[in-house]
């Protein structure tokens, strides 16, 4: 009984958060308000026995929503939502489409046959991971360093402004200053810009 | 109500937390508050129960006060005390209009020495309720009007205009880094305390880099005393103006610059972390003797140690030669190998066999070695000069830089800030800024006030 | 805690991830309806390790990789998004469209 | 029956984060005034905290003007509820444990990867660009000690052969931990400063910030930051001592006796940093961290690792 | 399952607990929220803007290396548990996956790239 209870509390939580994401007007709630959500998709892992992924995706999921709510702020105009905005374009559709998937999965879910079979007990999961990390996947867990590595190499390479090429931003041009009207007015980058949405250059 | 008398009656033991405002003519009285158990001077006006304002403040530095008392939680309370008694009422520059004093229910104290225990008394009348919180000094009026306008009513317009809340947003700028964000600009001082109080810079950061300092006005970098007459020279200052035109103790200038450095080593330590240490170091700022210097030479072998020190301190801060040679000397250009020392020129130092400290670097650790072995080298000449006496050659080296010459060394180092700062991260400008131990109440003297101090 | 529960549950999450993604239009916001949907196959994957494989390591090995893939992702998609910027001065997806014609 | 326990379970940690968060207040002025070179009254330091406390309870609470006053409220909650996880996951003794789980340092890692949201949600809240700067500092700090705090515990696993700390304790009943693997409770220390910002590495509050992430934030509020603050010190020394020190292994006392004494002993290093100890810069911490405590504390598990496999021969 | 009940009783009950304490203080002391007040505090003078902006980062390369680093402690976890079991084989695997990444960091160090940008 308890277990169906924080069952579905934590259900609620992890989809009303999710929905709050997209929501929020502070860039650090939206990015919060996910890892809200992941916490709670954790904390339902643990309450299938799966403890180790449920913590283990509550650990990471907080290093990176942290590093995701620092480059929102970055990058977002207004990222404290200090004016209200809604940034969302095909709304209709977007939500048709978000509509259409979950009815899909669910529908899966719901009428789709599945073999019942409970992770047993007494069993340590970790363990039986570990055993395949280092057994049958270990193909899987060589690749997934390699894959890390260029990832990070390749993600230093392109974010950092110092390299050995010479400066990142050699050549570039503001999008404001090469479509639309100089820089303030706003009436003229309106008129070329189907979202509503003022160019980043154009605030006083 | 029994809760809250009750927590009153266990807060009255408590030290009293300050935030000091500290105005000219209160440079000897304001450092030594930190050694006293009744009192805490703490960092932000949101912390504390007593605003003490100290000294003479012109009106940029009173409206500046007005801002802290206003940003205190209530219940609140000011403490004043201004040399000569006088109650410590500014005089505008140019004296177009008198600028009222903004405290109203203040608490005046005459003498300095009664600074701790009036705080204490405030504190305990202010927290049990027998004394009214002290009212706001500057209008309720929002920054911007912003109440009901736009689309939420928030004051805003569109994605970044307007001004909501009463605020605009930030805008962009260039950066070193190529990626255009917002530059925010920061109004430092002059009562932000890392900084030397009545420093007042507008600082333009992206993130926490530094991207441009200016500094507001001239007048604001310090009280302009002069249209109310010449300050009266106290303590320190006094001593080492005197020795512009009479001849003074070798033994009593020495000891005034080693207590000098120990007082900025005290601060210094405490901005870098080491509160307890800067008190201990406080201490005995206070207490050393010259024929005791132990305590000293102590002092300067555990700060060489000290790794966490050196680590927070190398180069940062860099001096170059060159400016350093702009400079009218001191230990900021000694530190940065410049060796002039007015002391070098006086006969009597040459009789004691003294050559000024210098070392090749320039970054904020040679000028906290510098100090540290001046100090250490003061108590010495202290020592061995005996009953000798300087020569007045018109020129003496004070414990900030050479006094008599054509600019005082704290008014450059004020002015080298803007181009030194730039590109840093805030704790390494910080640390800057401490290590080149800026006299505000020198640098708003010009060099004629200075003359003019000496002769009244 | 039925299997059926816990997978509509994960089409929910899912599904307001593929909103999140097709209506933002800021490369960040885009990449956290990606997130979202990742969340719900977690979820998803998570819950038939438990109720369906007998506890087959097989299970949470595939979370592991979903989870390599977030930080891979996330990684890539922030440089991108630094590295866009920096020339482009822009962080909208509808901005780097106007460039191309 | 199981209510009952988790109920218990709630009371012990609740006491317990008391009493060490009363003791660290106390060491920590202690240690202060010897350093400062006044008189160490042991009795007055016993309730200058609560003086403290009661002086700073009577202020109202400001404001700033546009202040995200909800993540403002949860910050210094959210900060000692993690505190309070991470404390749960040590045993005091056999069978004397809150949080029972499989994956102990685990579960501790994963409440110690949250506090970075908390602090930088303190520092992100008032909207006030010093206590902003604070925050970020935070972030760069938390993800440059997260790796190290993580993987000197996992060095710490491999004799155990499981994540659970009860385990980890009885693996070190011939051997310590802080002898069989040096360099993991050096490392463990440095993260732990790190994560409860405190001493060297209170880069998010330091005084050249004026205070920084907690400058805007006066009354209870503040007072709940320093309780939360101190409670992740407790929990950091009281895992230190569990994973390194043997936890309740000792003759004679009983074993919640040799817990206790042992977080004491760490406890009071850490504290005392703050009075010893210069704050460090940002930036360089940030580049020694990645350039030699990471490199260090994976040297650490091979080391680990090798003496566990030749100890298993 | 009761360790983890207690683990996520502890966090409600002390998060709630804080937030109640909190809550009590306007019971000791009412707060006041005027406009001198509210201004955030750099000195005692007002600043222009909010300070919420777009804030340059300036640790950016180093936590994308985070992003990709932390994984290793997904696989490192579980390994630990059977590494004794499993011998030196399990040594060899993990330490050839933690010199792989290693190279990023020592890449992203040489590259300057953990200096503030």
């Amino acid at each position: 009984m308890i277990l169906n209870v924080t069952f579905w509390a934590f259900s609620a939580l992890a989809v009303f958060s999710g929905w709050r994401v997209f929501r929020a007007d502070s860039m650090v709630r939206a990015a919060y308000w996910l890892l809200v959500s992941f916490a709670a998709v954790g904390i339902i892992l643990v309450l299938l026995r799966a403890e180790f992924l449920g913590l283990i995706l509550i650990l990471m999921m907080g290093g990176e929503m942290t590093i995701m709510a620092v480059f929102m702020v970055a990058f977002m105009m207004n990222p404290a939502g200090l004016n209200p905005m809604t940034m969302v374009h095909r709304n209709s559709v977007a939500i048709v489409a978000g509509v259409v998937s979950f009815l899909a999965v669910a529908a899966l879910g719901l009428f789709a046959r599945f073999p019942v079979a409970r992770a047993p007990e007494g069993v340590d999961p970790t363990r039986k991971l570990g055993v395949e990390l280092l057994g049958n996947s270990m193909l899987v867990f060589q690749t997934a360093g390699v894959t890390l590595l260029a990832a990070m190499i390749a993600a230093i390479a392109i974010s950092s402004a110092r390299g050995r090429y010479g400066d990142a931003d050699q050549g570039s041009v503001e999008p404001d200053q090469m479509v639309t009207a100089p820089a303030g007015d706003v009436a003229a980058a309106a008129a070329h810009d189907p979202a509503p949405v003022t160019s980043p250059g154009a605030h006083q | 109500m029994g809760v809250k008398a009750a927590l009153a009656r266990l807060a009255a033991g408590a030290p009293a937390r300050c935030f000091a405002v500290v105005g000219a003519e209160a440079d000897e009285i304001a450092p030594w508050l930190r050694l006293d158990p009744e009192l805490a001077i703490v960092d932000s006006p949101r912390a504390a129960d007593v605003l003490l304002v100290l000294g003479r403040l012109d009106d940029e530095m009173l409206r500046a006060a007005a801002g802290v008392h206003d940003a205190m939680p209530p219940p609140r309370g000011v403490l004043s005390w201004s040399p000569r008694g006088e109650r410590p009422v500014s005089w505008p520059p140019g004296g177009e209009r008198p600028v009222s004093w903004p405290f109203t229910d203040d608490v005046r104290v005459d003498d300095p020495a009664q600074i701790p225990a009036a705080c204490r008394r405030l504190r305990d009348e202010l927290l049990s309720g027998r004394r009214a919180s002290s009212p706001d000094t500057l209008p309720d009026i929002d920054p911007a009007p912003w109440r009901g306008v736009g689309p939420f009513g928030q004051g805003g317009a569109g994605m970044t205009g307007g001004v909501p809340y009463g605020r605009p947003l930030a805008a962009r700028a260039d950066d070193r880094d190529g990626l255009k964000l917002d530059q925010i600009l920061v109004r430092v001082g002059p009562y932000l305390p890392p900084f030397p109080s009545g420093l007042v810079l507008d600082v333009k950061i992206q993130g926490d880099v530094i991207q441009e300092v200016s500094i507001p006005t001239p007048a604001a970098v310090a009280p302009d005393l002069m249209s109310a007459g010449a300050p009266s020279l106290t303590g320190e200052r006094a001593l080492f103006n005197a020795a512009l035109t009479q001849p003074v103790p070798v033994a009593d200038i020495e000891v005034a610059r080693a207590r000098h450095h120990l007082v900025w080593l005290a601060e210094a330590l405490r901005v870098s972390g080491l509160e307890a240490y800067g008190r201990r170091v406080l201490k005995l700022a206070r207490t050393m003797r010259p024929e005791a210097a132990e305590p000293v030479d102590d002092l300067s072998r555990w700060l060489r140690r000290n790794m966490s020190l050196r680590w927070g301190t190398r180069g940062v801060g860099m001096v170059s030669a060159s400016r350093a040679a702009a400079l009218p000397g001191g230990p900021v250009a000694r530190a940065a190998g410049d060796g002039r020392d007015a002391r070098s020129l006086d006969p009597a130092y040459g009789r004691l066999g003294f050559t000024p400290v210098v070392l090749e670097v320039g970054d904020a650790l040679a000028r906290w070695r510098v100090r540290i072995d001046e100090a250490q080298q003061a108590l010495a000449l202290a020592q061995r000069a005996g009953q000798s006496l300087t020569t007045p050659i018109g020129l003496v080296e004070g414990p900030c830089g050479p006094i008599g010459g054509d600019r005082s060394t704290s008014a450059a180092l004020v002015t080298m800030l803007p181009e030194l700062l730039v590109g840093m991260e805030w704790g390494d400008a910080v640390t800057t800024v401490v290590s080149l131990d800026i006299d505000m109440a020198e640098a708003a003297l010009p060099h004629d006030a200075a003359v003019a101090g000496r002769a009244s | 805690m039925t299997l059926q529960a816990l997978l509509v549950v994960a089409a929910a999450i899912f599904g307001i991830g593929v909103y999140g993604a097709l209506s933002q239009q800021s490369f960040v916001m885009i990449m956290m309806g990606l997130e979202l949907m990742l969340n719900g196959t977690i979820l998803a994957g998570g819950s038939m390790w438990a109720l369906t494989t007998g506890g087959s390591p097989k299970g949470q090995m595939l979370v592991v990789v979903l989870m390599t893939v977030m930080a891979v992702e996330a990684a890539m998609g922030f440089a991108l998004v630094i590295g866009i910027y920096r020339v482009r001065k822009a962080d909208i997806t509808e901005k780097i469209k106007r460039l191309k014609g | 029956m199981n209510a009952l326990r988790v109920v218990i379970a709630v009371l012990s940690v609740g006491t317990v984060s008391v009493a060490g968060i009363y003791l660290a207040a106390w060491v920590d002025l202690l240690v202060g005034r010897a350093v400062a070179g006044l008189e160490v009254r042991p009795l007055d330091a016993l309730i200058a905290p609560l003086r403290w406390g009661a002086a700073t309870a009577l202020k109202a609470r400001t404001t700033t003007e546009r202040p995200d006053a909800e993540t403002w409220a949860l910050a210094p909650a959210l900060l000692a509820a993690l505190a309070a996880v991470g404390l749960a996951a040590v045993p005091l003794a056999p069978g004397l444990l809150a949080a029972d789980v499989a994956n102990g340092i685990v579960l501790f890692g994963a409440a110690m990867a949250l506090v970075v949201v908390a602090v930088f949600l303190q520092g992100w809240s008032p909207n006030s660009p010093l206590p902003m700067i604070g925050g970020y500092r935070f972030i760069a700090e938390g993800l440059s000690y997260e790796i190290p705090l993580a993987v000197v515990l996992i060095a710490a696993a491999l004799p155990a052969r499981s994540l659970a700390i009860a385990p980890i304790v009885t693996s070190q009943e011939h051997l310590w931990n802080i002898v069989r693997q040096p360099l993991g409770l050096p490392l463990y220390l440095m993260a732990g400063l790190g994560l409860a910002f405190w001493g060297p590495l209170a880069l998010p509050g330091g005084q050249d910030l004026a205070g920084g992430s907690s400058l805007e934030t006066s009354g209870v509020s503040r007072i709940l930051w320093r309780l939360a603050q101190l409670l992740v010190l407790v929990a950091v020394a009281a895992m230190g001592a569990a994973v390194f020190l043997g936890g309740w292994l000792g003759p004679l006392f009983p074993g919640a006796a040799w817990m206790i004494v042992k977080t004491v002993i760490l406890l009071v290093p850490l504290i005392a940093t703050r009075h010893f100890v210069a704050r460090v810069p940002t930036e360089r911490y940030v580049v020694v961290s990645w350039a030699i405590l990471i490199p260090l504390s994976l040297l650490d598990v091979f080391i680990a690792g090798i003496q566990a496999l030749v100890a298993a021969r | 399952m009761h360790g983890i009940a207690a683990a996520l009783a502890i966090f409600f009950v002390t998060l709630i607990g804080f937030l109640i304490l909190r809550a009590s203080e306007r019971h000791i002391a009412p707060s006041t929220s005027t406009a001198p007040a509210r201004v955030p505090f750099t000195g005692g003078r007002a600043p222009d803007t909010h300070a919420w902006n777009r804030y340059h980062v300036r640790y950016y390369p180093m936590t994308l290396l985070f992003l990709a680093f932390d994984m290793e402690m997904v696989f490192m976890y579980p390994w630990a548990v059977v590494f004794v079991d499993e011998g030196l084989i399990a040594l060899i695997e993990m330490f050839m996956f933690i010199v792989i990444l290693l190279f990023g960091i020592l890449y992203t160090w040489r590259e300057r790239a953990l200096e503030w940008a």
